[in-house]
């Protein structure tokens, strides 16, 4: 059912832009060799396998998608190694260092010089480590982050491999099989820094999974859909981001997306000052590439997930000025890469300017800040929603009106929804977090510092009574 | 071209401590030697006196140990003790006093829990080898400070080779790591220690080297033997390639 | 997987006995049957400073017990000693606290000077202070560096090791070598302070105030750091005492014990400073204390060079050195605590006995006291609030 | 004595708006946001502690190395005559804590002016740089300022035996590498 229904959207857009015969006359640029390959070739395959056309399933569903999927990784994985030579030039910049210099000018061939070293080294396994598993490991760590590539939308109309109608849930569901290929890592490589990397990050990302997953929730209670898409269009609909409305959903989404990407401050499983280097420690060359590949594509696709849900996506304000189609697609994915490195930045940032928490203080956040916020926030916004309806629908305002088939919020309505998550939600989301953590050993330093400073009395009261039974 | 061509060929290293041992003591005889020209002198005692200046005979110096006298702690303490407090002297303002073994470890809990001494740190504990002397080869040394007080005072314990010297790991914790040192270095025993093992050495290495009778070269025993795979390795001549030139 | 037997029972003090021999074997069970893992960390890890090795204890992550393996670096400085002269026994102290060469140095030269009776020209006392508080704060910034790359943040390691590296070029034109710098000779110093040496200080002091705002920013508010440090680690004065502990981290538990004031030595009793004290003797404590010292020694400089006389820099001091027979004890503040050196000459012209009081190694000892109890991520803090460096630990 | 100010103790109202505004988190971003963005335009110039960027490019830049700096050992040669200043006392062998150096002479006879003197000469003169510690003492203890630590410090070489300097090579120099680009 659900094929047949992105099915025949593909096909539908496909036609359409088909008949737009702009991009014919500018085949001889960088741009209509694309566009051509991307638009024409569905159809040459059509021919090619002359089959009727209103029948075309291999061409629609096998082919076209594996010139998609080929060219997304391509470029995602370049993309990924890209990434690796930002994060070593903005972590030079910020600790007055030049980074890579060398390889190339500036040192930018210097992801293909440590590609190609990789390839070469040494491909390690420990005596006695699972042999199997510890091959396996890395594989599904990484494809678990590349398989969510598929229902990201890149950019307007074809620019998404697979716009399905459960988009987020598919992404939540396959991205946290990715802490299995660590388990599995760490157990397999039958070192003990290995298997404390590996238990750290399965608590980590399970933890944080809820705190993301209840994160959301608040945005799609304004989108109502599932669909990535779906989600960037009810934004365009109701004419704000949603990081206006969830301003408490964001920042957990943004904490819960670091935890579980385990990048600083919350890199705990492979915290290098106290595991050497976590579930990864036992692996080498390209295995471990591997795992480095999956940790910056689970960057990408939580920061796409962050911008498709929060920052309105491929949109921007005085984007639809652009006319023509094509353009405008590819504008639009600059636009969506854009605001993903913006994002990519603040984590590259955050980085190398926060220690490390300490485990359990991690899990502290996560659980009594991170999950109670989430909910908090859902019950909140389920209000605010509730008060804002049309007064027809019981509403007690009607901040919000019937446009086509969904709810939008009128001009007062968004300004409701916005000074209710930023004047009301956050002071209520902390008192409730105050109160909750009022007694928390952890992050009341006052009064852990007070019941240090009685300690210390009592200790000093015991010790100014006359000595000797110290002496042994 | 001079007959006499004798080319001194420089000692291995072990030598010189001992050459340059007897340049202090020795120095006028050496000084003969080097007079008379014919005898190649010593290799490395000549040299080392001629930069010095003339009158090189060690005069005696005036000693800087004196005993302690009008200090109302330290007659207390040989008040209490008596004759255990075999000496009371002070080198240079530092006050040493030397206890028998068997009352260290009493003479210990007395200046740490004194009222008006208040020795509570142990700023240092370690031990010196006389080999020399009978019955005395090893002397315990131990530094006290205290805070209160601001003053240092510091312990010597004589033993004989292979008595036990009492531990103060229990009066001072931080003594705890110093008496295992001593041990490694040693090979003193310290009774009541929780701990003692071997901290700075290997758990089997043969010997405590700080004792005098141990030699400063002694790379190959049987511990490297055991422990240390030895393999022969071919160099490869191409890879020497030492240039000579200009200097820039 | 290396598991622990269950039969080992602590003793009196709760240490394991025969951790060296046990922790290699293989026990029969898995992990789940053992109630402790015990893990070793070092002798090469990232944050053991070194080649300190920790045997660990664990139950979950929780330190049960804890045991230092050192001895790797050692080289039997104390034994060499006995065999070189006087004068030839100073480059070795370069290298025990190998981030701190310049104090080490004065600490035997001291000692060997009072042993001698020699008095140094006040010209070289002073530089000899500038040097030392040069080199107290080089080491505190390596420490601050290391510290706070094992709490997760690297950016402040090099940004102090930018400024160290200043300190290291001052050392570089003043003694012609930047980190075993062999700075002091007996009897005062081989070269006289160089032209420009004044005007570099300064402009390096008027640099580093705001450098150290810079980290504090970094730091010292940090609700991360905070929970990272505040509570860790925590050392009553009375235990820090008897635990021997000597440096910042006895005075991050409050006790007013710096021999630069105790037991003036050099020409410290001609400055004025404070003696930065901690109050709860914490990670944290530590780290302000560190962080306040090297203002003070900011402090101490710029009063040396303002009142640096003219004169001579080396005593007449004979070229054969041959103290007379007797003993001392000298001690010093360095950075890390106290180092000292107790001689025992026997009128010939090596040392008969040359002891070194290392102040690392004796505060690393009190790791197992500290650690027991936190996590693993919390030992690697307190190692590096110790502030160790194995040159030093193992000698 | 003052002790050092802990600022946790007390919590103004002030603070506490800090802290929930993440005020302590956001000043450290914006020193190292300040280093990123002064990074980007500023002109960079190695080992100068008042640019945003340290880094000083080894094998490119040439680092500026002090005039006392102890590093290569060089047997300093007589301007005029071309003849060694060494003597052959041996004190630099003597003085050296690690024993690295070895003095090889003979006794010989000497014509200088009308006189013939017996006199020690240099034959041979080793220098071993992989034991050597570079404290200067065997310097110091030249009378003829001859044995000299000089500036160069790029003393790496293939095999251990490049470490054995003989007296030919005291006296000219190693030809060590410079890097071009």
């Amino acid at each position: 059912m659900m094929i047949d229904e992105c099915g025949t959207e593909r096909q539908s857009v496909l036609r359409s832009s088909i008949i737009n015969s702009q991009f014919i006359n500018h085949q001889f640029n960088m741009l209509g060799i694309l566009t051509t390959l991307m638009f024409v070739a569905p159809e040459w395959v059509r021919r090619w396998t002359k089959e009727p056309r209103g029948n075309a399933f291999w061409a629609e569903f096998v082919l076209w998608p594996l010139i998609q999927i080929l060219l997304v990784l391509f470029i995602v994985l370049t993309i990924v190694a890209y990434l690796v030579y930002l994060e070593r030039k903005v972590s030079a910049f910020i600790q007055a260092r030049l980074g890579p210099m060398r390889v190339g000018p500036w040192g930018l061939l210097q992801p293909a010089a440590d590609g190609l070293k990789l390839l070469l080294k040494e491909d390690i396994i420990p005596l006695k480590a699972d042999k199997a598993v510890f091959q396996i490991a890395p594989i599904i760590s990484v494809v678990s982050a590349l398989v969510v590539l598929a229902v990201i939308p890149w950019g307007a109309a074809w620019a998404t491999i697979a716009n399905i109608n459960i988009g987020l849930l598919f992404v939540l569901a396959v991205s946290s099989v990715g802490v299995l290929g660590l388990v599995l890592a760490g157990w397999s490589s039958n070192s003990k820094y290995s298997l404390l990397g590996a238990l750290r990050s399965s608590a980590q990302m399970v933890s944080y999974e809820i705190g993301m997953g209840l994160s959301i929730i608040g945005a799609l209670m304004f989108a109502r859909t599932l669909s990535m898409s779906g989600i960037i269009d009810a934004q365009q609909a109701d004419g704000v981001w949603y990081v206006f409305f969830q301003p408490i959903g964001f920042l957990v989404y943004m904490v819960s997306a670091l935890g579980e990407t385990n990048r600083a401050p919350f890199d705990l499983p492979e915290a290098e000052s106290e595991l050497v280097a976590g579930y990864h420690t036992e692996y080498s060359g390209f295995r471990w590439a591997l795992f480095f590949m999956a940790e910056y594509t689970g960057m990408i696709v939580t920061s796409a997930i962050a911008v498709t849900l929060f920052l309105g996506g491929w949109q921007f304000p005085g984007l639809n000025l652009i006319t023509n189609k094509t353009v405008f697609a590819f504008v639009s994915i600059g636009v969506f890469a854009a605001k993903i490195l913006v994002l990519i930045y603040l984590y590259m940032w955050f980085r190398w300017t926060w220690p490390r928490y300490r485990y359990d203080q991690l899990m502290d956040l996560g659980w009594k800040w991170m999950i109670p916020a989430g909910l908090a926030n859902i019950v909140l916004t389920g209000i605010w929603y509730v008060l804002a309806l049309p007064k027809s629908q019981g509403g007690l305002w009607g901040f919000m009106a019937l446009k086509g088939d969904r709810l939008v919020p009128t001009k007062w309505g968004i300004a409701y929804f916005v000074a209710t998550g930023f004047a009301v939600t956050i002071p209520i989301i902390w008192i409730v977090l105050a109160s909750i953590n009022r007694r928390s050993r952890d992050f009341n330093l006052h009064a852990q510092r007070q019941l240090q400073i009685k300690l210390r009395a009592e200790r000093l009261q015991r010790h100014s009574e006359p000595a000797g039974e110290s002496a042994s | 071209m001079s007959d006499e061509e004798k080319v001194t060929p420089p000692d291995p290293s072990g030598d010189q401590p001992q050459q340059s041992e007897t340049s202090g003591e020795k120095s006028p005889q050496s000084a003969k030697t080097e007079a008379s020209a014919d005898k190649p002198a010593p290799p490395r005692a000549a040299p080392s006196d001629k930069p010095s200046p003339p009158k090189a005979a060690p005069a005696k110096k005036p000693s800087i140990t004196s005993e302690i006298a009008g200090d109302p702690f330290i007659d207390k303490i040989k008040e209490t003790f008596g004759l255990a407090i075999t000496e009371a002297v002070q080198t240079l303002g530092q006050q040493i006093l030397r206890v028998n073994r068997d009352r260290y470890l009493e003479l210990c809990g007395f200046l740490h829990d004194n009222e008006t001494a208040r020795f509570d740190m142990c700023t240092d504990l370690t031990a010196s080898h006389w080999p020399e002397r009978s019955g005395q080869e090893f002397e315990v040394v131990l530094l006290l400070y205290s805070t209160p007080n601001n003053r240092r005072i510091r312990i010597k314990a004589p033993l004989a080779d292979g008595e036990a010297c009492p531990s103060v790991s229990g009066i001072w914790a931080g003594a705890n790591w110093m008496e295992r040192e001593t041990f490694d270095m040693f090979g003193i025993k310290f009774d009541g220690h929780p701990d003692l093992r071997r901290i700075l050495l290997p758990e089997d290495w043969p010997g405590h080297p700080l004792r005098k009778e141990y030699p400063i070269e002694y790379r190959d025993n049987e511990w490297t033997d055991k422990h240390i795979e030895y393999r022969e390795v071919d160099y490869d001549t191409s890879l020497i390639d030492v240039k000579y030139g200009e200097r820039k | 997987m290396n598991v622990a037997p269950n039969n080992q029972i602590p003793n009196s003090q709760g240490l394991v006995k025969g951790m060296h021999e046990q922790e290699v074997e293989i026990a029969p069970g898995t992990l789940f049957d053992a109630e402790e893992m015990v893990i070793n960390m070092g002798p090469q890890h990232p944050s053991t400073h070194g080649v300190l090795r920790v045997i660990l204890k664990l139950d979950g992550e929780t330190v049960r017990d804890l045991d230092c393996d050192i001895g790797y670096l050692h080289r039997g400085v104390e034994k060499i000693a006995e065999h070189d002269t006087y004068a030839m026994i100073t480059p070795y102290w370069d290298r025990l606290d190998y981030v701190a060469a310049v104090s080490n140095d004065l600490c035997y030269v001291g000692g060997v000077e009072k042993l001698l009776g020699v008095e140094v020209p006040r010209r070289a006392e002073y530089l000899r202070v500038i040097l030392t508080e040069l080199q107290r704060i080089a080491s505190h910034l390596l420490w601050l560096g290391t510290h706070a790359i094992d709490i997760g943040a690297v950016t402040v390691l090099l940004y102090a090791f930018r400024e160290r590296e200043e300190i290291l070029k001052i050392f570089e034109d003043f003694i012609g070598a930047r980190l075993t710098a062999h700075a002091f000779r007996i009897g005062g110093l081989w070269w006289d302070a160089y032209p420009e040496f004044d005007k570099r200080v300064r402009d390096f002091l008027k640099i580093l105030p705001g450098r150290i705002d810079e980290y504090e920013t970094l730091l010292n508010a940090n609700r991360i750091w905070l929970s990272r440090t505040v509570g860790i680690g925590i050392l009553p004065a009375d235990e820090a005492i008897n635990l021997s502990l000597t440096g910042p981290v006895l005075r991050g538990s409050g006790v007013n014990y710096d021999l630069r004031k105790a037991q003036p030595y050099s020409a410290y009793p001609e400055f004025d400073f404070e003696i930065p004290l901690g109050e709860n003797g914490d990670t944290y404590d530590r780290y302000l204390v560190r962080m306040a010292e090297i203002r003070q020694s900011i402090r101490i400089i710029e009063q040396a060079l303002d009142g640096l006389p003219e004169g001579p820099v080396m005593a007449k001091v004979p070229k054969v050195i041959k103290p007379p027979v007797g003993e001392v004890y000298f001690s010093i503040e360095a950075p890390k605590g106290e180092i000292g050196v107790y001689l025992v000459s026997d009128g010939t012209t090596k040392p008969y006995r040359m002891r070194i009081r290392p102040p690392a190694f004796i505060n690393l000892q009190s790791l197992r006291r500290l650690s027991i109890g936190h996590l693993v991520a919390d030992v690697v803090a307190l190692i590096g609030t110790i502030d160790i460096v194995l040159g030093e630990v193992d000698r | 004595m003052p002790a050092v100010k802990t600022t946790i103790g007390r919590r103004t109202l002030g603070e506490v708006i800090k802290r929930l505004l993440l005020f302590d988190l956001f000043k450290g971003l914006f020193v190292t946001f300040s280093y990123n963005w002064r990074a980007l335009y500023e002109k960079r110039e190695g080992g100068n502690p008042n640019q945003a960027i340290y880094t000083e490019q080894y094998p490119l830049e040439r680092p500026r190395v002090s005039e006392r700096f102890r590093g290569a050992p060089r047997l300093n040669l007589d301007p005029e005559t071309g003849q060694t200043l060494c003597i052959a006392c041996d004190l630099c062998a003597l003085a050296c804590p690690v024993d690295c150096i070895e003095v090889g002479s003979i006794r010989r006879e000497v014509r200088e002016g009308e006189k013939v003197n017996k006199k020690k000469v240099l034959t041979t003169f080793v220098f071993d740089t992989s034991r050597c510690m570079f404290c200067n003492l065997c310097s110091e203890a030249c009378p003829t300022d001859c044995l000299e630590l000089t500036q160069s410090f790029e003393l790496a070489v293939y095999h251990r035996s490049g470490f054995r300097w003989d007296r030919e090579m005291l006296e000219k120099g190693i030809d060590y590498v410079r890097y071009a680009k």
